[in-house]
């Protein structure tokens, strides 16, 4: 089993923090894992993606080949990298708040999900929680990792002040999940 | 004009001295002069040609930058320097010795 | 104050850093530069809490000197740069060299030349690594391909250099310095570690320079323990005294500094093999290319093509050896490497023409797809 | 009557390696003047001082002064003597770090160290040797060649204003300056004491002769005799220097104590303070 993850978005929405988060509850949860991130010089802002690799056995390239899951967190991303990778067996998480235009990947890829994460994330208090919401939503769909070691890796990575807001995310990204697996739009 | 201090002598060494004369301009007393013949290293070296007019300030040792002389006034300081050669030197020369003993002999790494 | 025993998921930075901090370093200056810079950060925090010293330099000029100086004072000592700042580097890296000073310098490589590919991976200095301070000499450059590497070798680095008195360069690169994964921190009593080798004789009968019959390098004391020693940077013989013209002595300490290295391959070469024991191709990878070379390799075995990989861990010296004994097995040696083909020269000579050796190079600042060394296995084989 | 064939001062047997001298200096050069300054300093501090001495030096001839003493000592590379000196003294801050460098080692190559260890100060002793221009290399400009002064590369003479060592150090931070020629034995040696035993950055400037270099091509003296006499009679002490005009002191070697303060903390109680604060802190 090797299952790859992407995340791209652009620096300040913690593109690197939640790769960093989903390769520690990987680890929790008995896999190998292999975080890896390309960001560009700029702090924010900047063109940012990170590549976490997921398998049952150690892992050698470390880097996407083609992406199982991608949790795309603007436009800018979606536009580059749909055309970098092979995309037929992609799932692609979108943050509908951030990309208006998805003929880039429309009938490319396996199914595409439409959350409108960032303005959930604002309704939580803090727009920054996007990823973490992102996350909730990906071990949801995706089934591969307990959503309690998604939480476990968040006690353990977080600033101790945002851990519960982040939980908070989580467990609405576990319900907006859940919901997408029945059908219902969000 | 004599100075009321005895100065045993004012030694001024062959090996370290270079020859600028530094201690002739420091010299209040005009008690150094230029030797005639020059020594085996080519330097014509200075002297206490007015021992006598001596009085033991030492400027000239504190300007002679070669370590080359110093004003001998008695048979105590005569006794110090030899003390130090034997308490310092000569430990330190012996550390020297025995690196080229062995360098000598040839070193290992470039046998066969 | 250490990490502790177990697994535990660390970034390539952090790794170096908990190895290098069991080796037993104690004195750490850098100065910025991505994407080395939170090895710097990580040793900020780090150093003090184990009595360390870290210093942030005014310059990688500086940095260097200061680990030298830091050796002498009888600490292990360790910087981080990357490209540019290990140009500037070079001259101190050579200080350290006629010195005989152990220190670990980690050059996490990105894109050049010059400022070049701030924030993307390369495999650019490896030559450099080698050739990179003027004179004769020799070098000992490691390449790590993984957090566990990156945690290893720096102990690894930090053994090397003390044993052979030489610095010890770790040839990173922004993929293995970032990747964050499982480390396995062994029990510390498990680890083995090389203390400086102390002088045992009275001062009046050591010689700085001068190893006992057998030995490489004499014993290295640290500055104030009353053993007067001169580090000196000018060519020197046994007594650390300048050699003006004495071209006799000249030559005995500038071959006994080359040859502690490069008579010493066999012990001070690492790596590892994969599917090499039938293999009729083999790939010659290192740093993070290894990994994607190994997916290659894997994916040609599938195909029903006998590949096998070297993963060379230690790149300086190079081990001839190794590679002309896979050459007389294999038809043909494929190199990847994030550069337009440094290693690949070396494998080309060491090889002697008994098998056809491939580069495939690549620049940019991003790891070859694996199906890029898969095709050149696949055109060897033809 | 003691032999002089082999005779050497009794500085020199006490302390100085005496198998590679006579040392490599020009007749005259006033880095042996320099030298015995510091023996001299020493030996009025004691042996315990001495005994936890250690040197380090650059490259140009200053960077051979302290190459001839039996202590510790590292001959590093051009500029990079306090580099290395600060780490020394950062590792061990019960060591004295005396380290001897020239004018184009301090302030030319090694000028970014300069005033970081200054900024910092950090408590080494820099004895800054200066004979206004570059001599191991033939007699080139350095930053210290007065303006219009010919040398080597400045055939038409200096159009570079130099830098004044003291200002720049007293701005960057150090916290005890002294400037003195070779000619101002006594008062050096005392400086180097009181640097030696002040806690911060110290930084002594002597002006030395260098009659193979700077006597022929700036002062027009090549006698190191003259050189000393000229330094005698164009250097004004700094209380006298105050009163008088800019013109008056054009040329003028000022001399004297600059500074001596003592409200900067030094470096290394400010590490040793960091390291009580980040202990007990976990991974």
């Amino acid at each position: 089993m090797r299952i790859e993850v992407m995340i791209s978005g652009f620096g300040g929405q913690g593109v690197v923090l939640s790769g960093a988060v989903l390769s520690q509850a990987s680890v929790l949860s008995n896999y190998y894992a292999a975080a890896t991130y390309t960001y560009g010089p700029e702090a924010r802002l900047g063109s940012t993606r990170s590549e976490v690799v997921i398998s049952d056995e150690e892992i050698d390239y470390p880097k996407i080949i083609s992406p199982d899951y991608w949790i795309a967190m603007n436009q800018m991303s979606l536009n580059t990298f749909s055309k970098r990778y092979p995309l037929d067996k992609t799932v692609i998480l979108a943050d509908s708040s951030m990309i208006k235009y998805f003929n880039p990947v429309e009938g490319k890829v396996r199914a595409i999900y439409k959350i409108p994460a960032t303005d959930e994330a604002e309704r939580l208090g803090n727009r920054l929680v996007a990823n973490m919401l992102m996350l909730g939503v990906f071990v949801t769909v995706s089934g591969i990792i307990p959503l309690e070691n998604l939480k476990e890796a968040i006690r353990r990575m977080v600033k101790p002040q945002f851990i519960d807001l982040n939980l908070k995310a989580v467990d609405r990204g576990k319900e907006i999940g859940e919901s997408l697996l029945k059908g219902v739009k969000v | 004009m004599a100075s009321q201090v005895k100065v045993q002598q004012i030694a001024v060494s062959d090996k370290l001295c270079k020859g600028c004369y530094l201690c002739i301009w420091a010299c209040p007393w005009d008690v150094l002069e230029i030797s005639e013949e020059r020594n085996w290293r080519g330097v014509k070296k200075p002297y206490a040609a007015r021992i006598d007019q001596c009085r033991a300030c030492r400027l000239c040792e504190w300007y002679c930058p070669d370590f080359a002389l110093q004003v001998i006034v008695d048979e105590k300081e005569k006794r110090e320097l030899l003390e130090v050669e034997e308490k310092y030197e000569r430990p330190w020369l012996e550390r020297v010795r025995k690196r080229d003993e062995i360098i000598k002999e040839g070193v290992w790494w470039l046998e066969d | 104050m250490y990490v502790e025993p177990g697994t535990h998921l660390m970034q390539g930075d952090e790794a170096i850093v908990e190895g290098a901090l069991i080796a037993g370093c104690r004195f750490f200056a850098g100065y910025p530069i991505t994407p080395a810079t939170e090895i710097a950060e990580r040793m900020s925090r780090r150093m003090p809490q184990v009595g360390g010293v870290f210093m942030q330099m005014e310059d990688e000029l500086a940095s260097i000197m200061a680990i030298i100086g830091a050796s002498w004072a009888g600490r292990k000592s360790m910087t981080a740069t990357s490209g540019p700042g290990y140009s500037l580097m070079q001259e101190g890296l050579g200080y350290a060299i006629i010195t005989e000073t152990p220190v670990v310098i980690v050059d996490v490589q990105r894109g050049g030349p010059s400022t070049g590919l701030v924030t993307l991976p390369s495999q650019g200095d490896v030559m450099q690594a080698r050739w990179g301070s003027h004179g004769d000499y020799a070098t000992i450059a490691l390449a790590p391909s993984s957090a566990q590497d990156m945690f290893d070798l720096a102990i690894k680095a930090f053994n090397l250099a003390e044993t052979y008195r030489n610095p010890v360069i770790i040839l990173a690169d922004e993929v293995i310095a970032h990747v964050r994964e499982p480390v396995k921190v062994p029990p510390h009593e498990e680890i083995e570690i090389v203390e400086r080798r102390k002088p045992t004789v009275p001062p009046e009968e050591y010689i700085p320079y001068l190893p006992d019959r057998g030995e490489w390098v004499a014993p290295m004391p640290a500055f104030g323990e009353g053993y007067n020693v001169l580090v000196e940077s000018v060519m020197h013989d046994e007594f650390g005294h300048r050699i003006g013209t004495d071209h006799v002595a000249a030559e005995r300490t500038i071959k006994r500094i080359y040859y502690k290295i490069e008579k010493n391959v066999e012990k001070i070469a690492m790596y590892e093999e994969k599917y090499m024991d039938d293999a009729e191709i083999a790939v010659v990878a290192y740093g993070s290319t290894a990994r994607t070379a190994l997916r290659a390799v894997r994916e040609a075995r599938n195909q029903g093509i006998k590949a096998g990989l070297i993963r060379l861990i230690t790149l300086w010296p190079f081990y001839d050896r190794l590679i002309e004994e896979a050459a007389n097995q294999v038809r043909a040696i494929v190199v990847p490497e994030m550069n337009m083909g440094k290693i690949v020269r070396e494998v080309d000579r060491a090889s002697k023409g008994q098998a056809k050796v491939i580069s495939v190079p690549k620049v940019g600042g991003v790891l070859h797809h694996p199906d890029e060394i898969l095709a050149a296995i696949r055109s060897a084989v033809r | 009557m003691i032999p002089e064939a082999e005779f050497e001062h009794v500085l020199a047997k006490k302390y100085m390696r005496t198998e590679i001298m006579p040392h490599a200096f020009c007749p005259g050069c006033g880095l042996g003047i320099i030298e015995r300054m510091i023996l001299m300093a020493f030996e009025e501090l004691g042996q315990e001082e001495w005994d936890r001495t250690v040197f380090v030096s650059g490259i140009g001839c200053s960077g051979w002064t302290p190459l001839y003493f039996r202590r510790d000592a590292a001959h590093t590379l051009h500029g990079r003597a306090l580099a290395f000196a600060t780490a020394l003294k950062a590792s061990r801050p019960d060591l004295n770090v005396v380290v001897v460098m020239g004018d184009g080692d301090s302030m030319g190559i090694g000028g970014n160290h300069l005033i970081h260890a200054a900024r910092r100060n950090i408590g080494i002793t820099a004895i800054i040797a200066t004979n206004m221009l570059y001599s191991l290399t033939g007699g080139q400009m350095s930053p210290t060649t007065p303006e219009g002064a010919r040398t080597n590369t400045t055939p038409y003479g200096n159009i570079e204003p130099n830098f004044d060592l003291m200002e720049l150090l007293k701005a960057a931070g150090a916290t005890y300056l002294a400037r003195w020629t070779t000619y101002h034995f006594i008062q050096a040696k005392n400086s180097i004491k009181k640097a030696v035993k002040h806690k911060g950055f110290a930084a002594i400037e002597i002006v030395f002769q260098c009659p193979t270099y700077a006597g022929r091509y700036i002062l027009n003296r090549p006698d190191p005799r003259d050189m000393l006499q000229w330094f005698k009679e164009n250097s004004i002490p700094l209380g006298v220097a105050k009163n008088k005009s800019p013109e008056e002191l054009k040329g003028k070697i000022i001399v004297g104590e600059y500074l001596h303060r003592t409200d900067r903390k030094e470096y290394t109680e400010r590490l040793r303070e960091l390291e009580e604060r980040a202990k007990g802190k976990g991974r």
